[in-house]
C-alpha cells in the first residue's frame, strides 16, 4: 500500500501502459494484477480523505474514503477483474485500454471528495466507455453509440452548471448532501438521473448496451449506473421523491422486458428495475434504506455481469442473442446454460443467493416508513423481474423449442469468469454478514427468518406457475423479431423529422435575411453613387471593398456612438 | 414437460399451505392474508403479460424501424 | 468661423473619404492601392498641419524667434511615410504575382476564378 | 547585462534577421533562426521572472528618460505576452524547417528571406508589447504587418495571393486608424508615452478629440484583432498561408492586437473612462458573442479543415473579448489566460495539420479520411488540441472557460454563460467531424498511403500538445500570472 495514492489512479495509469506491454500472456497478466492491486491499496487505506490539489483557487479532494465510497469502490474492482478474466482471448487494444480507463475513471469518480473532481470522472467515464460500443465497429454500434456519447456529455454539461452553481452560491465544491433545495441541486439531481436512468431520461441504456461487444456490455452494466446511484446516495439521501421516481423505475421496465426480443436488451430493461429498487432506498434514506442501495448495487454488479456474461457468451458462440432465434442450448452450453441459472436465480432474490438479502432490506426499509403503495408496487416488480430475467432468459435461451443451433461451449475464459461471479453470488446469499460488514451503517438485520423465506418462495414458485400456466395455454406473447417504441422514439424518429423542418424553415430565413442585407448594401452604395450614375459597377459588392466598407460603417457607429 | 408443470403445481399449493404453520411477522396487514404473497405474485404476473400484450399493439413496430 | 479655422482637419476628412471611396469602389487592385495611398497621405497631412502652431518658424535654434512649430509630429510622420512606401511597394509586388497567377488584376475576375477553384 | 533585457529582446531578432538574409542557403539559416529565437525564448523567461520578483521594469531607449525618449516598459501583462509570443516563435521556429525546405513553392536560393522574414515578424510582435511609447506601436504593428503578409504570400495555393493582399489592405486602414488615434492624443496631451499619457489624458478627457482618437483606436485595433464582423481577412490569409506560418499567426499575431486593446483602452484610457464614460463594453460584448456564435457556426459547414479553424480562432477571439467587456478581475482573467491557452492549442491544431498536409498534401475533410490509422501521433496530438479547444478540463482550455463562465455569472449573466457552454458544444462539432473523418471513414481511393510526419514535425507538434496538458494542471502560470496581470490592468491588484 502506498500512502494516499488513488487506486483510480492505478486503473488509470495502468490503461496506458498495458499498450506497451506485448500482446498476449504479459499484457493479460500485466492487466489483471492492476484490479488486484488497486483492491489492495483500497484496502489498505484506512477511512479519510487524501491527496487535496488546488486548482486555481480551489482545493479538491480528489481522495476520500468512507464507509459508502469504500463498498462501491471494492465492487467497482471485483467487476473491473471479472472483466478482464471474461475478456482473457480477446485482441483488441482499444477495448482493453478502455475497459481500464473507464473502471479508473468509475472508481475514481466514487472516490471523488468534491464536485469538480466527481466532474472530470464522470466525463472521462463518459468518454472512455463509448468505445466499448464503437468497438463493435458496425454502422448501428456507431450510431448507438453516438446517442448514447451525447446522453452522457449532456450529463456532464448539466454536472458541471450545477457546480459552477453550488460553488457561486455556497463558495465550496465538497461533494457531500446536497438536497433539491440547494442552489443547483435540481441541474446536479437531473445530470444524475440521467446516468441513473431515471424514467423518461433512461432510454440511452436499453439504446446503447445490447449495441456494445460482448466484453463491453459486461464492462458497462457494472459502472456508469451505479456510479450514479453512489452520488445520488452521497448528495440527496432522504428525497421523497426519489421513492416515487425509483418505484416507477421498478415497474414500466418490466412491460418492455416481456415483449422484448433481443435478451441482452431485455437484460437492460431488468437493469433498469433493479436501480429503481436502490433509487426506492435512496430515496427512503434512513440508515437501513441506503444500506439497501449500497447493499443491492453491489449484488446486482456481481449477478448483472454474470447474467450479461451468459448471454454475451451465447452471442459469441450462437452469433444472436435474438428470443425468437434461440432454443435448447443447454445442449451444447449446459455450463453456460447452469452458470445463467445461478444468475437469473440472484436476481430473482431466491433464498441463498444475492439478491435475496440485499432487496429485502430496501423493501423492509420501505415497510418501516410506512411506504405501502412503493412496497406493493416494488413486490410487483420483484415478481415481474423473477419472471422476465429469472425465467424468461434462461428459458428463451437454453430451453424453450429447439432451435437447433449446435455450438461449442462458452471458452475456458468466459467460464472461469463466470464461474466466479457466480460464486460470489452464491456467497453472499450465504453469507450476508460478509457484505453487511462493509456496509456504510452498522445494521441488525437477519434476512433469513421463517415468514421471509417461505413468503419469497410463495411469490416466486406462484409466479412461476403464472408463467406456466401461460405458456401452456398460449397466451403468452411469442417472441418476435420486432424493436418496441420507447421514448428513444423521440429523438430518434420525431426529431429529425423536426430538425428537417426547422432547419429548412432557418435556411430559408438566413436565405431572405441575405437576400434583405445584400439588398440593404447595394442600396448603400447606390446612395453613394448617385452623383455618378454608375449604378451597374458599383453596386457589386467587391470583397475587399465591402470588407473596407464594414470598417468605415463601423468607424462611423462608433464615432456616433461616442459622441451621444 | 407435463411431469414438470404438475410438480410445480404441487410446490405452490405446498408452499400456500405452509401459511397455516406458522406464525407470520407483518409490518403491514394485508401482508397477513392468507397466502397473500402466492396470489399477489400469481395475479401480478398475469396482470403483467397481459398488460404487455396490450401494449405491443402500440409500440411494437419491424425490426429495421429506425433504419441503422 | 471655427469650422473655417480648422480647413486643414477639413481637408484630412476629405481626402480619407476618398482614398476610402477608391478602395470600396474600384474592383482594380492597383487602382485600390492608390486609393489606399490617397488615405494614408490624408492622414501625413493631418500630422504635419498638426505640428505647426500660428505664427512659429522652422523649430531652428536662432535667437529670433520665440515660437516654435513642434518638430516631433514631421519626424513621426517621416517613419510614417517610410512605412506607407514600403506597403505600397509590397502591395504592388503583390499585384504583379496576382497577375502572373491569375492573369488579371481585376478582383471579379479573380473571385470567379476563385470560386471555380472551390468547386 | 540584465538591465538591457528589455530591449534585447527586441534587437536580438532584429539584427538576426537581416544576417540570415545574408547567409546561403542550408542549414545554418535554419541554425541561427533558431539560436535567435531560443535566445528570445530565454529573456521572454528571464524578464518575467525578474518582472514577478521585482515589480515594473522601465528602460529608457539611449538613454533618453521617459517621457522624451521611448520606454520600454515590461509589467505582468507585458511579460506574460512576451514569453508566449517567444515561446510560440521558439516552437514554431523548430516545426518550420522541414516545412521550408519540403513543401513551401520557394527557391532553395530564396530560403533564407523566409527565417529572414519570419524574424521580423517575430521582432515587431515582440516590440509591440514591450514598448511603453504609443507611437512606437505603430511602428512595430507595420513591420510585424508587413513581414506578415510576406508571409502568407508564399503559401502553394495561389489564393494565398490575394488572401494577402487583402490582409495588406484592412491591415493597412486599421493600423492607420491607430495612427490617427495616436496623431488626435498626442495633440490633446502632447506626448506619447503611455504612462504620461495616461496621467495627462484625465484633464481632456471629456473632447471630441479624445473620443474620436477613441473610436478610431477601436476600430483600427478591431481590425487587427479580426474582432467580428472585422474578420473578414482572416479566414483566406490562415486557410492559405503555409502551415508553419499559420501556426505562428494564428498563436501570436491576433493575441498581440488583443494586448494592445488592453493596452491602450485599460492602462493609457483606463477602465473608468473607457467602459465607465464610453461604454466600450456595449459595442465589444454584442460583438464578441455574435462572433463567437457565428464563427462556430460557420466553422461547422467548412470542408477545409484549415479554414474552419481560422473561423474558430474567430470564435476564439470573441471570447477573449467577452472576457475584457466583462471588466472584472474575473473576466479578465479569462481574457489574459485565453491568449496563452488559446496559443497552445492553436498552435498544437495548425502544427498536426501541417504534419497532415505534409504527407498527404491536402486538408480538406474528404481527403483526410482514415487519416488517423496511418498517422497516429500526428492525429494525437490534433486530438489534445481540439479537446483543449472544446475546453475539456484537465487541458488549458479549460482553464479560460471556467473563469469565462464565472466571470459572466459574478455580473448575473446567466444567458452569456449558457451561450458560451453552448458554443463550446459547436466546437465539439466540429471537432467532431475531423476526428470521425480521421478515424471512422475509410481513406479515399488513390490517395498514396504514406506513414507518420517526420519526427522534426512531431516533436514540435507534441511539445505544444503536452504544454496544453500540463497547463490544465499546473495553473499558476496561465491563470495566476494572467490574475496577476489583470489586477495590474484594472488597477486593483498589490
Amino acid at each position: 500500500m502506498i500512502d494516499g495514492l488513488n487506486p483510480a489512479l492505478i486503473l488509470i495509469g495502468g490503461s496506458l501502459l498495458a499498450l506497451l506491454a506485448p500482446q498476449g500472456r504479459a499484457r493479460n497478466l500485466f492487466m489483471l494484477a492492476l484490479p488486484v492491486l488497486g483492491a489492495l491499496q483500497l484496502w489498505g487505506l484506512p477511512y479519510g480523505e487524501y491527496a487535496r490539489i488546488e486548482l486555481f483557487d480551489l482545493t479538491l479532494t480528489t481522495l476520500r474514503l468512507d464507509g459508502l465510497s469504500f463498498a462501491f469502490a471494492l465492487v467497482f474492482h471485483i467487476a473491473a477483474l471479472l472483466a478482464i478474466i471474461y475478456a482473457w482471448r480477446l485482441d483488441d487494444p482499444v477495448q482493453q485500454v478502455a475497459g481500464l480507463l473507464y473502471p479508473g475513471a468509475a472508481v475514481g469518480a466514487v472516490l471523488a471528495g468534491d464536485l469538480v473532481t466527481l466532474f472530470i470522472c464522470w466525463e472521462l467515464a463518459a468518454v472512455s466507455s463509448v468505445f466499448l460500443i464503437w468497438a463493435r465497429r458496425t454502422q448501428r454500434a456507431y450510431h448507438a453509440g453516438m446517442r448514447y456519447l451525447l446522453a452522457q456529455i449532456g450529463s456532464g454539461v448539466l454536472l458541471l452548471a450545477g457546480v459552477i452553481v453550488h460553488l457561486r452560491a455556497t463558495g465550496s465544491i465538497t461533494f457531500e448532501h446536497l438536497g433539491l433545495d440547494s442552489p443547483g441541486g435540481w441541474l446536479i439531481f437531473i445530470a444524475f438521473g440521467i446516468k441513473a436512468a431515471f424514467p423518461l431520461l433512461h432510454n440511452w441504456l436499453q439504446d446503447a448496451y445490447p449495441e456494445a461487444t460482448v466484453t463491453g456490455t459486461v464492462l458497462l452494466s457494472a459502472f456508469t449506473t451505479k456510479m450514479a446511484i453512489y452520488a445520488l446516495a452521497r448528495g440527496f439521501a432522504g428525497t421523497e421523491s426519489l421513492i416515487t421516481i425509483g418505484t416507477l423505475m421498478a415497474m414500466f421496465p418490466i412491460f418492455y422486458a416481456v415483449i422484448e426480443n433481443d435478451l441482452r436488451r431485455v437484460l437492460a430493461y431488468s437493469m433498469n428495475n433493479q436501480l429503481g429498487f436502490m433509487v426506492v432506498g435512496v430515496g427512503i434514506g434512513t440508515p437501513l434504506g441506503l444500506d439497501g442501495a449500497v447493499a443491492h448495487a453491489f449484488a446486482d454488479i456481481l449477478f448483472k455481469a454474470l447474467l450479461f456474461m451468459s448471454m454475451g457468451a451465447v452471442l459469441l458462440r450462437a452469433g444472436t442473442v435474438n428470443g425468437s432465434e434461440l432454443g435448447g442450448l443447454y445442449k451444447s452450453m449446459p455450463l453456460t446454460a447452469g452458470l445463467c441459472m445461478v444468475g437469473a436465480a440472484s436476481i430473482s432474490a431466491f433464498p441463498l443467493f444475492s439478491a435475496f438479502v440485499t432487496k429485502s432490506l430496501i423493501l423492509e426499509a420501505a415497510a418501516r416508513e410506512g411506504h405501502w403503495v412503493s412496497f406493493l408496487f416494488l413486490l410487483f416488480a420483484s415478481a415481474g423481474v423473477f419472471h422476465h430475467a429469472g425465467i424468461k432468459i434462461p428459458f428463451f435461451a437454453f430451453f424453450a423449442h429447439d432451435s437447433g443451433i449446435r455450438c461449442e461451449e462458452a471458452p475456458r475464459n468466459m467460464l472461469v469468469a463466470m464461474g466466479l461471479a457466480a460464486a460470489l453470488c452464491v456467497g453472499i446469499g450465504v453469507f450476508p454478514e460478509a457484505l453487511y460488514a462493509i456496509l456504510p451503517y452498522p445494521i441488525a438485520f437477519d434476512p433469513y427468518t421463517t415468514t421471509h423465506v417461505v413468503t419469497q418462495l410463495q411469490l416466486l414458485a406462484w409466479s412461476a406457475l403464472a408463467f406456466s400456466v401461460l405458456v401452456r395455454t398460449g397466451i403468452y406473447p411469442p417472441e418476435l423479431r420486432s424493436v418496441n417504441l420507447d421514448f428513444d422514439w423521440g429523438y430518434r424518429k420525431l426529431m429529425p423529422v423536426v430538425a428537417t423542418g426547422v432547419w429548412g424553415a432557418v435556411s430559408r430565413g438566413w436565405e431572405a435575411f441575405n437576400t434583405a442585407v445584400e439588398h440593404l448594401v447595394k442600396r448603400l452604395i447606390a446612395g453613394l453613387a448617385r452623383h455618378h450614375g454608375q449604378y451597374g459597377v458599383l453596386a457589386t459588392t467587391w470583397p475587399t471593398g465591402s470588407m473596407v466598407l464594414w470598417a468605415v460603417v463601423l468607424l462611423g457607429a462608433c464615432l456616433i456612438f461616442y459622441y451621444l | 414437460m407435463d411431469q414438470f408443470f404438475y410438480g410445480l403445481v404441487g410446490i405452490c399449493i405446498v408452499l400456500l399451505l405452509g401459511d397455516l404453520l406458522y406464525h407470520k411477522h407483518a409490518t403491514f396487514s394485508f401482508e397477513s392474508w392468507f397466502g397473500f404473497f402466492a396470489w399477489y405474485g400469481f395475479i401480478c404476473c398475469v396482470a403483467l403479460v397481459l398488460l404487455a400484450k396490450q401494449m405491443r399493439k402500440v409500440v411494437k413496430r419491424d425490426e429495421d424501424y429506425y433504419g441503422d | 468661423m471655427q469650422i473655417l479655422g480648422l480647413y486643414n482637419y477639413w481637408i484630412f476628412i476629405v481626402l480619407m473619404m476618398c482614398g476610402f471611396y477608391v478602395v470600396i469602389s474600384r474592383g482594380n487592385l492597383v487602382k485600390k492601392l492608390v486609393g489606399l495611398n490617397i488615405f494614408q497621405t490624408s492622414v501625413f497631412i493631418l500630422y504635419i498641419s498638426m505640428g505647426k502652431i500660428a505664427g512659429g518658424t522652422a523649430p531652428i535654434l536662432t535667437g529670433m524667434a520665440t515660437i516654435y512649430s513642434n518638430p516631433v509630429p514631421h519626424v513621426l510622420i517621416l517613419t510614417a511615410i517610410v512605412v506607407g512606401i514600403a506597403t505600397t511597394a509590397l502591395g504592388l509586388a503583390l499585384v504583379v504575382r496576382i497577375h502572373e497567377a491569375y492573369g488579371t488584376i481585376e478582383e471579379d475576375e479573380i473571385h470567379a476564378q476563385s470560386e471555380d477553384e472551390a468547386l | 547585462m540584465t538591465e538591457h533585457l528589455p530591449v534585447l529582446q527586441v534587437v536580438v531578432p532584429l539584427i538576426a534577421a537581416p544576417l540570415c538574409a545574408l547567409l546561403r542557403p542550408g542549414r545554418a539559416v535554419w541554425l541561427l533562426a533558431m539560436v535567435t529565437c531560443a535566445l528570445c525564448l530565454l529573456i521572454a523567461a528571464l524578464l518575467l521572472d525578474r518582472v514577478l520578483a521585482q515589480g515594473v521594469i522601465s528602460y529608457a531607449m539611449g538613454g533618453w528618460p521617459a517621457p522624451w525618449g521611448i520606454e520600454y516598459r515590461v509589467d505582468a501583462a507585458n511579460a506574460y505576452m512576451l514569453l508566449i509570443v517567444a515561446a510560440i516563435g521558439a516552437v514554431v521556429m523548430a516545426f518550420a524547417r522541414t516545412v521550408v525546405e519540403q513543401r513551401i513553392r520557394l527557391p532553395a536560393s530564396k530560403q533564407p528571406w523566409f527565417y529572414a522574414t519570419y524574424l521580423l515578424c517575430l521582432t515587431g510582435l515582440l516590440g509591440m508589447i514591450v514598448t511603453g511609447d504609443a507611437f512606437n506601436v505603430f511602428v512595430f504593428l507595420e513591420i510585424s504587418s508587413l513581414s506578415s503578409y510576406v508571409l502568407i504570400s508564399i503559401g502553394r495555393d495561389r489564393r494565398a495571393l490575394t488572401a494577402a493582399y487583402q490582409y495588406l489592405i484592412m491591415g493597412t486602414i486599421g493600423a492607420t486608424f491607430i495612427l490617427i488615434g495616436i496623431g488626435f492624443l498626442y495633440v490633446m496631451t502632447g506626448t506619447l508615452n503611455m504612462a504620461d499619457l495616461a496621467a495627462r489624458l484625465p484633464a481632456v478627457a471629456d473632447t471630441r478629440t479624445v473620443r474620436a482618437a477613441f473610436a478610431f483606436l477601436t476600430i483600427g485595433i478591431s481590425l487587427k484583432l479580426a474582432l467580428f464582423p472585422l474578420h473578414l481577412w482572416l479566414p483566406n490569409a490562415y486557410a492559405y498561408a503555409p502551415s508553419a506560418v499559420t501556426a505562428f499567426l494564428a498563436a501570436t499575431a491576433t493575441k498581440v492586437a488583443i494586448y494592445v486593446l488592453l493596452r491602450f483602452f485599460f492602462t493609457i484610457f483606463g477602465a473608468q473612462f473607457s467602459f465607465g464614460t464610453m461604454r466600450l463594453d456595449a459595442i465589444l460584448l454584442p460583438l464578441a458573442l455574435a462572433g463567437i456564435f457565428s464563427a462556430s457556426v460557420v466553422a461547422i459547414f467548412q470542408t477545409n479543415v484549415k479554414r474552419m479553424l481560422a473561423y474558430s480562432s474567430v470564435a476564439q477571439i470573441g471570447y477573449m473579448i467577452l472576457g475584457i467587456s466583462l471588466v472584472s478581475v474575473t473576466g479578465l482573467t479569462a481574457a489574459i489566460s485565453h491568449l496563452f491557452n488559446h496559443a497552445l492549442m492553436k498552435g498544437t491544431l495548425f502544427m498536426a495539420l501541417g504534419c497532415v498536409s505534409f504527407r498527404i498534401g491536402a486538408v480538406s475533410l474528404d481527403r483526410m479520411a482514415g487519416v488517423g490509422r496511418i498517422m497516429p501521433w500526428t492525429m494525437g496530438a490534433f486530438v489534445i488540441g481540439g479537446l483543449s479547444l472544446i475546453g475539456v478540463p484537465m487541458t488549458a482550455g479549460f482553464v479560460s472557460k471556467w473563469y469565462l463562465i464565472l466571470g459572466a455569472l459574478e455580473r448575473g449573466w446567466w444567458p452569456v454563460a449558457l451561450l458560451v457552454l453552448f458554443t463550446s458544444l459547436l466546437a465539439v462539432v466540429y471537432i467532431w467531424r475531423v476526428v470521425e473523418t480521421a478515424y471512422f471513414q475509410p481513406a479515399p481511393e488513390g490517395r498514396a498511403t504514406t506513414g507518420e510526419a517526420p519526427l522534426a514535425l512531431l516533436v514540435p507538434t507534441w511539445t505544444l500538445a503536452l504544454a496544453n496538458l500540463y497547463f490544465g494542471l499546473d495553473t499558476s502560470l496561465n491563470a495566476g500570472v494572467a490574475r496577476r496581470a489583470a489586477e495590474a490592468l484594472l488597477g486593483v491588484g498589490p
